[in-house]
């Protein structure tokens, strides 16, 4: 395969590298905020893209369009954490798992009632040509994707290592201890959904001009964000943002130079066989339990 | 006392996580039929030690054998089958399960129903279970803990936890029972029980060896001391040459010797 | 109230639930259409799988995301086989031993991972065996599947209509509920738990986690396998989409919210999610004339969402512990030291 | 300072408090002895706010603080060291210590760093230990540690579940030394459940021996120390032990 | 016929003077772009006849299931319909494999099923109950290869989705390409949900092909149109009907431009000569419909529309007697002019369709243009 061409599968691995790991960041704020795994996180880039998309489809300004559909995402993250989140705080974390699909179904159900069943398309935030680098075109869309995703790898990474980056980690470490020390876990709760849902909806909106906005895109989005997430190590947001860059870059690469029908096994048969040999997570640092 | 004959040897033993030597060339052996403690300062390496007699954690160095038998390179279930079971420093304790089935979890080297027996209930199953459970409930009659057998054992306070782990080791009938700090959390009068009782397991066959910071204890009950410090032998000998160490009293027991 | 001995407060005998929910299943068809009958095999077959999984999630501790591609693995055995001519109940056996062959392949490396990476990995996993089913078109079929699978027969009886399966499924579904009971409450049964809550305390009572685990893993999957070949005969038709993450989610959402921490949790929850989702096309548009199929899809989540909410351990437990509570009012009133006994119905 | 009226509490359906009541004086060492079981630890969860009292109250210098969450008290100057240390496992010896110091960071962010230096002079061991993940200590190292955190809040009044609890004994004696010195420099009043009891009665200026909920004797240190039921169940001077562990709970 | 149980004939418990039709269709889930013009148009129908008088006296019922694209859940749903609604017949099955898996149930009920979904083996081999509408995968192919032939083109790359749907056209491209000389010379799939079809579309360039087919629906056929524009590929690009849909125009914009197609001529009706039989009926559903529902027509509403007005006819002819209707659908469908074809069933035939059923279109401007051949 000609050098264009591997140039081409990378910017495509790119691409939907980098919204996998829009949506992988917000599953690791969430969980390393709460412990929770919101499995409704990729319903929150769905929201956002509809929101977005039908406001534009009606004359709202692009940017306009883009903030409601993050705003709306945020409003949907502080509702369900305010409604769901915060009763079932002292049940096991399965069942809120579970609870999470639960609203997850919700709002998919929702959207379809709003939107209906038919994608909704959204204008690309830079209407011009693609880009046209080593004889591999690069669609604008996707530098915004990219260059999105690089400012929260740095913003994570910067967040993570203050002192209330330490903070927001204890509490999920020991909800009890934290509490002791005067760190208010159920406020962070309510931060982390707000934050997390808005990274998500921001995700739905910049993804909606490249794949279009459907009320059930929140589903396969979730799933390939989870996997990117756990392969960062879940409570590691930088890691996340190279976690769904290295499920992207596979996808693209294994579609494009061993067999698209078999892409995503391939795929998930690399991811496992890393995880074998780094059981926990490729970025994880060894837990310190002892006994 | 019985004849002196060495139940466990434990030969240059070294162990280091990254960086911390936890332990270094450790060597002592353990006689059968004796109560032995393991005394030292914090982060000495004790609770290293029981990792590593039990295979929670792999040896870098060394070899521990237990009757002439190497068991260092054993998983941990099968180190418990060789005939050594522990008590945990931070109890482990099955806190959902109930009080009388914790125990019975114990029973599970003297008990043999598999998957097949279970699953179809074959006579086994039944069998393994009465058996089980009369022998736990014997246990926690003597721990004065019958009347919470039914319930979950995570609501138990801390100090009665710590001895429903020790009916849990003892449950398997082991030669070696391994005891990390069991007097924590006890106060004088129920340590002075369980150092009584402690007595009366020894008299069953079983050898002790246990970790202890209550230094009135350790020398009433231990035939043996072994003292660690920083991951070092420090000495070994019976109670009383130990309390005079001077080496001890200024690594582990300070001025105010008890 | 019957007296009890000690050990049956622990382990309280399973036959009496057995018998009952049997006896009841089995003047159904007397009683109601063809139609009930449908819905009751689809629980009968989910609870197979819901059973599998939550000896592994609730007793092992474990976690499977993945366990639709076992369903799947005895389905499309089970027909691929029967078409070829093979007898039915051996490629049921075929289908439970190569479920069990692959997931005795997998488990080694799987089962060493935790919480989330295990959901992933079995996430992963099942993924993978879908796929399988859609891409080897020469053997599966393709997306569009397979059909026409012959049913099963004993001699000259054929299971072709549906109260037919239905008992049979029932039997077997009784069978498989009775069986992971009398696990769950056996030396094999407590060794698991134990596991579950700590494996340092479980190996150093001679507990070797890891093997229990993979049998536990194997053990659910043959089950899945089992329902998934059921499921085969009985439609006479099997498509990949059948065997989908959503599947395994949704085996997943019966497991937990029938409560996992209780054998006949399974099939309570497989029956509660079936029964509602079926009940919703119903009573939705019976009471909202203008709704779409949207709005159960809606009901259905909210109600999932409000059980979890209210019963957190699921269903069964939650119930039996209402009971408890207020046969404990009545019984004794006020302060007293001991709870509930931990066996569960 | 704390006042604590007919405390009755609940721990799922067991009644673990049964009307408690106690007070402590500014300054003082107060210490709370009882068999396994008797609510020590429940009592200390209650006053900090972990668990709600079901009757009951509870005063804070001066100010009712019943059913206050734990987190809301530690800035009003109320710390608790927890049963079973509870420190942040995956976080380094450091940032534990720092944390402790959560409600008052954003203020007196110079203070830390002298504070925390003060902290790991009493415990030698942790400074060795600094950079290492907490939950990968020793046991006795993560009790340092958890005193440790408590101590970096700066409070005014400090409730230790046990502080001695797998400390050896030459560190025994120096944290107790160190209790009566802060108690001098900066009024530190403590509350404070002891096994220990020897250690405990040594530094304490009060106390109470809780069972079963109740409080069976109160009074002075001198007062309990010869109390002949304290003597023959906790201070363990009598002369044979039945065979049986376990002590009179349950 | 059940367990001793109670068994009520089917069609017994309805009032005479209603005939009830069942629908078993996708209204939600992946296939939802197919399911819910098929359900509105249904319902709109059925209003429609009941509004002139019903049939022979009757009036028809309507009952509609969703089976949120979930084979399983359909089966359930048409025991439902056959045990408690007691219909006279069934309407639906929007996708092949759901479709496929309704045909046991149907056969054993002994009640006509109207098939929505393209798949050939849904009607062939010739099963007494089950009648099929769409076009199937022959006509279509063919219908491509043909038009491939005609413009001397013999090397195609090939790109369907992962379901039944591609599946399906990949099949049957597979087995009658070389019956018009073209060759393969690239194979590549996508799932349903990709994002990102360029690795594929890479692949395929590599292999030099002088056209490119894509076999698959919207949302996934138009990103690969997308990615195919962006990749400044420049041969031909050839779609099936899975993308004659209004939501394929918007979501590709000016991408889609010169992409050739063979479809219901529905979406051209107003460009159709004169002559065309389906003309006036064509232009008249659509019309409705777009009128009552404010969204496009589309092919698939069209297939629920000849069925239920097949369905229809029967029952106004012999009543709601599932046997009869079977027998009259089968023996007295003539040169049925409905949209998606004119329809000639028989004992052999139980599709009934010529490729005269299939229009090709190109997109021109961002229109359906009616190519003229
Ligand atoms: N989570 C819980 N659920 C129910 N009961 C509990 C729970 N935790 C403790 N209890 C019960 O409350 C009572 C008081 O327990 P508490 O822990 O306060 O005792 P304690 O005096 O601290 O004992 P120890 O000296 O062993 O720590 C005990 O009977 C105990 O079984
Ligand atoms: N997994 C680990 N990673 C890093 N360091 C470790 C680990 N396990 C133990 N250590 C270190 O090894 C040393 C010995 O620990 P160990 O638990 O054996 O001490 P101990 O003698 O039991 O102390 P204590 O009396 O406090 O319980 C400690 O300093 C501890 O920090
Ligand atoms: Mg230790
Ligand atoms: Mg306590």
């Amino acid at each position: 395969m000609s050098g264009a061409s591997l140039l081409q599968l990378f910017f495509s691995g790119l691409t939907i590298g980098s919204i996998y790991a829009l949506i992988a960041v917000g599953f690791v704020v969430t969980f390393s905020v709460t412990g929770i795994l919101n499995l409704a996180q990729g319903e929150f880039a769905a929201v956002g893209a509809l929101t977005a998309a039908s406001l534009h489809m009606h004359g709202a300004a692009l940017w306009v369009s883009v903030l409601a559909g993050t705003a709306a995402a945020v409003l949907l993250g502080i509702v369900m954490e305010r409604a769901v989140i915060r009763p079932a705080r002292r049940i096991d974390l399965l069942s809120v798992v579970i609870i999470t699909i639960g609203v997850d179904i919700v709002i998919r159900g929702a959207a379809l009632m709003i939107w209906g069943a038919d994608p909704l398309t959204l204008a690309p935030f830079t209407d011009r040509p693609p880009l046209h680098l080593g004889g591999a075109t690069l669609d604008w869309q996707t530098v915004w994707t990219v260059a999105i995703s690089g400012v929260f790898f740095v913003a994570l990474i910067w967040f993570f290592r203050t002192y209330q980056g330490k903070a927001v980690r204890a509490a999920v470490m020991n909800h009890t201890a934290a509490r002791l020390v005067g760190i208010r876990p159920s406020r962070l709760s309510f931060y982390a959904f707000a934050v997390s849902a808005g990274l998500g909806g921001l995700a739905g909106t910049i993804v909606a001009p490249i794949t279009g906005a459907t009320y059930d895109m929140g589903l396969m989005l979730g799933l390939k964000a989870f996997v990117a997430a756990v392969i960062g190590g879940l409570n590691n947001a930088p890691a996340a943002v190279l976690g769904g860059l290295l499920v992207g870059l596979l996808e693209a690469f294994t579609a494009g130079l061993i067999s698209s029908d078999y892409r995503d096994a391939i795929t998930f048969i690399v991811l496992l066989l890393m995880l074998f040999v780094r059981p926990s997570g490729l970025f994880g640092r060894t837990a310190g339990k002892r006994v | 006392m019985r004849m002196a004959e060495p139940l466990l040897e434990i030969r240059n033993l070294s162990k280091r996580f990254e960086g911390v030597v936890a332990l270094e060339d450790i060597g002592f052996t353990v006689q059968k039929g004796h109560i032995s403690a393991v005394i030292g300062p914090n982060g000495a390496g004790k609770t290293t030690l029981f990792n590593l007699l039990t295979g929670m954690v792999k040896p870098d160095q060394g070899k521990i054998l237990l009757e002439g038998r190497r068991i260092d390179r054993l998983p941990a279930h099968a180190i418990a089958r060789a005939g050594i079971t522990r008590t945990f420093q931070n109890i482990e304790i099955f806190q959902n399960m109930t009080v009388v089935e914790n125990v019975m979890v114990g029973r599970h080297l003297r008990t043999t129903s598999g998957w097949l027996t279970s699953f179809f209930s074959l006579p086994g199953r039944l069998r393994d279970n009465r058996q089980a459970f009369h022998r736990a409930m014997e246990l926690l009659e003597t721990f004065e803990l019958a009347d919470r057998a039914f319930q979950p054992a995570g609501i138990l306070p801390y100090g009665l936890q710590r001895m429903v782990e020790i009916a849990r080791a003892l449950a398997a009938e082991p030669k070696l029972l391994l005891l990390d700090e069991p007097m924590a959390g006890l106060n004088a009068g129920e340590s002075r029980k369980l150092a009584a009782f402690m007595q009366e397991i020894r008299h069953t066959g079983v050898t002790i060896l246990f970790i202890e910071h209550d230094m009135e204890m350790v020398m009433e009950t231990a035939d043996d001391i072994v003292v660690l410090d920083q991951g070092k032998m420090l000495a070994q000998g019976p109670p009383a040459a130990m309390q005079r160490d001077p080496r001890v009293i200024a690594a582990y027991l300070g001025e105010e010797v008890i | 109230m019957i007296r009890r001995g000690p050990l049956a407060q622990l382990y309280p005998p399973s036959w009496p639930a057995i018998v009952t929910v049997g006896i009841v299943l089995a003047v159904i068809p007397f009683a109601f259409g063809p139609y009930v009958l449908s819905v009751l095999i689809a629980v009968g077959l989910s609870s197979i799988v819901a059973v599998g999984l939550s000896l592994f999630i609730g007793y092992a501790g474990q976690i499977s995301l993945g366990h639709a591609g076992f369903y799947g693995i005895g389905a499309y055995t089970s027909a691929i086989l029967a078409l070829r001519g093979v007898d039915g109940w051996a490629t049921i056996l075929i289908g439970m031993a190569i479920t069990g062959g692959v997931a005795w392949l997998v488990s080694r490396p799987t089962l060493r991972l935790e919480g989330h990476y295990l959901a992933m990995a079995t996430l992963g996993l099942g993924m993978i065996l879908n796929i399988i089913m859609i891409q080897w078109t020469s053997v599966t079929g393709g997306p569009s599947g397979l059909t026409g699978i012959p049913p099963l027969t004993v001699g000259s009886f054929v299971f072709d209509a549906d109260w037919k399966l239905y008992y049979l499924i029932w039997v077997m579904a009784l069978l498989v509920i009775w069986g992971f009971r009398n696990l769950v409450h056996s030396r094999v049964g407590r060794a698991l738990k134990a596991l579950a809550e700590s494996e340092a305390a479980a190996s150093s009572l001679g507990v070797p986690t890891a093997r229990f685990k993979e049998m536990a893993f194997i053990l659910s999957a043959m089950a899945a396998s089992l329902a998934g070949s059921l499921y085969a005969f009985y439609l006479s038709f099997v498509s990949p989409s059948t065997f989908d993450a959503i599947a395994s989610i949704e085996f997943l959402i019966m497991a937990i919210a029938g409560g996992v921490r209780s054998v006949w949790g399974a099939p309570v929850g497989a029956a509660v999610v079936t029964i509602l989702s079926q009940a919703m096309k119903s009573v939705v548009p019976a009471l909202f004339p203008s709704a779409g199929g949207e709005y159960s899809i809606l009901v259905f989540g909210v109600l999932l969402v409000v059980i979890l909410l209210f019963l957190p351990q699921g269903i069964v437990p939650g119930l039996a512990r209402g009971v408890l509570t207020i046969r404990h009012r009545w019984t004794r009133p006020g302060d007293s030291g001991s709870a509930a006994p931990g066996g569960e119905g | 300072m704390l006042r604590v009226e007919n405390l009755h509490t609940f721990r799922g359906r067991i009644h673990a408090l049964k009307g408690v009541g106690i007070h402590l004086n500014p300054g003082e060492i107060f210490a709370v002895v009882g068999p396994n079981g008797a609510g020590k630890s429940t009592l200390l969860g209650t006053i900090a706010g972990l668990y709600r009292p079901s009757q009951g109250r509870v005063w804070f210098e001066g100010a009712e603080v019943t059913g206050t969450a734990p987190e809301e008290l530690v800035r009003r100057g109320l710390a608790l060291v927890p049963e079973r240390r509870q420190v942040f496992q995956g976080l380094s010896v450091r940032d534990n210590l720092l944390l402790g110091a959560y409600h008052r960071y954003r203020k007196q962010r110079e203070s830390l760093e002298k504070d925390m230096d003060d902290i790991l002079t009493l415990f030698p061991r942790l400074r060795q230990r600094v950079g290492q993940a907490a939950g990968s200590l020793s046991g006795g190292e993560q009790q340092m540690l958890a005193v440790g955190r408590a101590l970096m809040a700066r409070p005014k009044l400090l409730i230790l579940d046990e502080p001695s609890l797998g400390l050896a004994p030459k560190m025994i004696a120096e944290l107790f030394e160190a209790f009566v010195d802060m108690r001098k420099s900066r009024g530190l009043t403590i509350l404070l459940v002891e096994q220990n009891i020897r250690a405990a009665l040594g530094i304490a200026d009060r106390g109470v021996v809780l069972e079963r909920g109740w409080v069976k004797v109160e009074g002075s240190v001198s007062e309990l120390k010869t109390h002949p039921q304290v003597e023959v169940a906790y201070l363990g001077r009598y002369a044979e032990a039945s065979a049986s562990p376990g002590g009179p709970a349950g | 016929n059940s367990g001793g149980g109670q068994g009520t004939s089917p069609g017994g418990g309805a009032p005479s003077d209603t005939v009830k039709i069942g629908a078993e269709l996708s209204v939600t889930g992946p296939a939802s772009s197919l399911g819910r013009p098929e359900r509105d148009t249904l319902q709109m129908v059925v209003d429609e006849i009941n509004a002139s008088g019903g049939v022979g006296g009757k009036k028809l019922q309507l009952i509609t299931y969703d089976d949120e694209s979930n084979p399983t859940k359909a089966v359930l749903n048409l025991k439902k319909i056959l045990d408690q609604d007691h219909v006279s017949a069934v309407i639906g099955g929007t996708t092949s494999a759901i479709s496929l898996g309704l045909i046991p149930t149907i056969e054993q009920a002994k009640v006509p099923f109207f098939s929505l979904a393209a798949d050939q083996r849904i009607a062939t081999p010739v099963k007494p109950w089950v009648f099929k509408l769409p076009q199937g995968d022959n006509l279509v192919v063919e219908r491509i290869l043909a038009y491939l032939k005609s413009q001397n083109i013999t090397k195609v790359g090939w790109l369907s989705s992962s379901d039944d749907f591609g599946q399906g056209g990949k099949n049957t491209f597979e087995a009658l390409a070389p019956k018009y000389g073209i060759q393969g010379v690239a194979f590549e799939s996508y799932v349903p949900t990709d994002k990102d079809m360029i690795p594929q579309l890479t692949r395929i360039k590599n292999a030099s092909p002088q056209a490119v087919i894509i076999y698959g629906i919207p949302p996934g056929a138009s990103i690969a149109t997308k990615n195919f524009a962006q990749l400044g590929f420049k041969v031909p690009l050839i779609h099936s009907h899975g993308i004659a849909n209004q939501d394929f125009l918007t979501q590709t914009g000016s991408a889609s431009n010169g992409v050739v197609f063979p479809a219901s001529k529905l979406l051209v009706a107003n460009q159709l000569p004169d002559t065309d039989k389906q003309k006036t009926v064509l232009l008249k559903y659509k019309d409705d419909f777009e009128k009552k529902f404010g969204y496009p027509a589309n092919a698939f509403g069209g297939h629920a529309w000849d069925a239920i007005q097949i369905v229809a006819k029967a029952a106004g002819a012999v009543g709601g007697d599932p046997q009869k209707i079977r027998d009259y659908v089968e023996n007295n469908t003539k040169d049925f002019v409905g949209c998606t074809g004119v329809f000639t069933f028989n004992p052999a035939d139980h599709n009934g369709l010529t490729k005269e059923a299939l229009a090709l279109i190109k997109v021109v401007d961002g229109k359906w243009t009616l190519l003229q051949e």
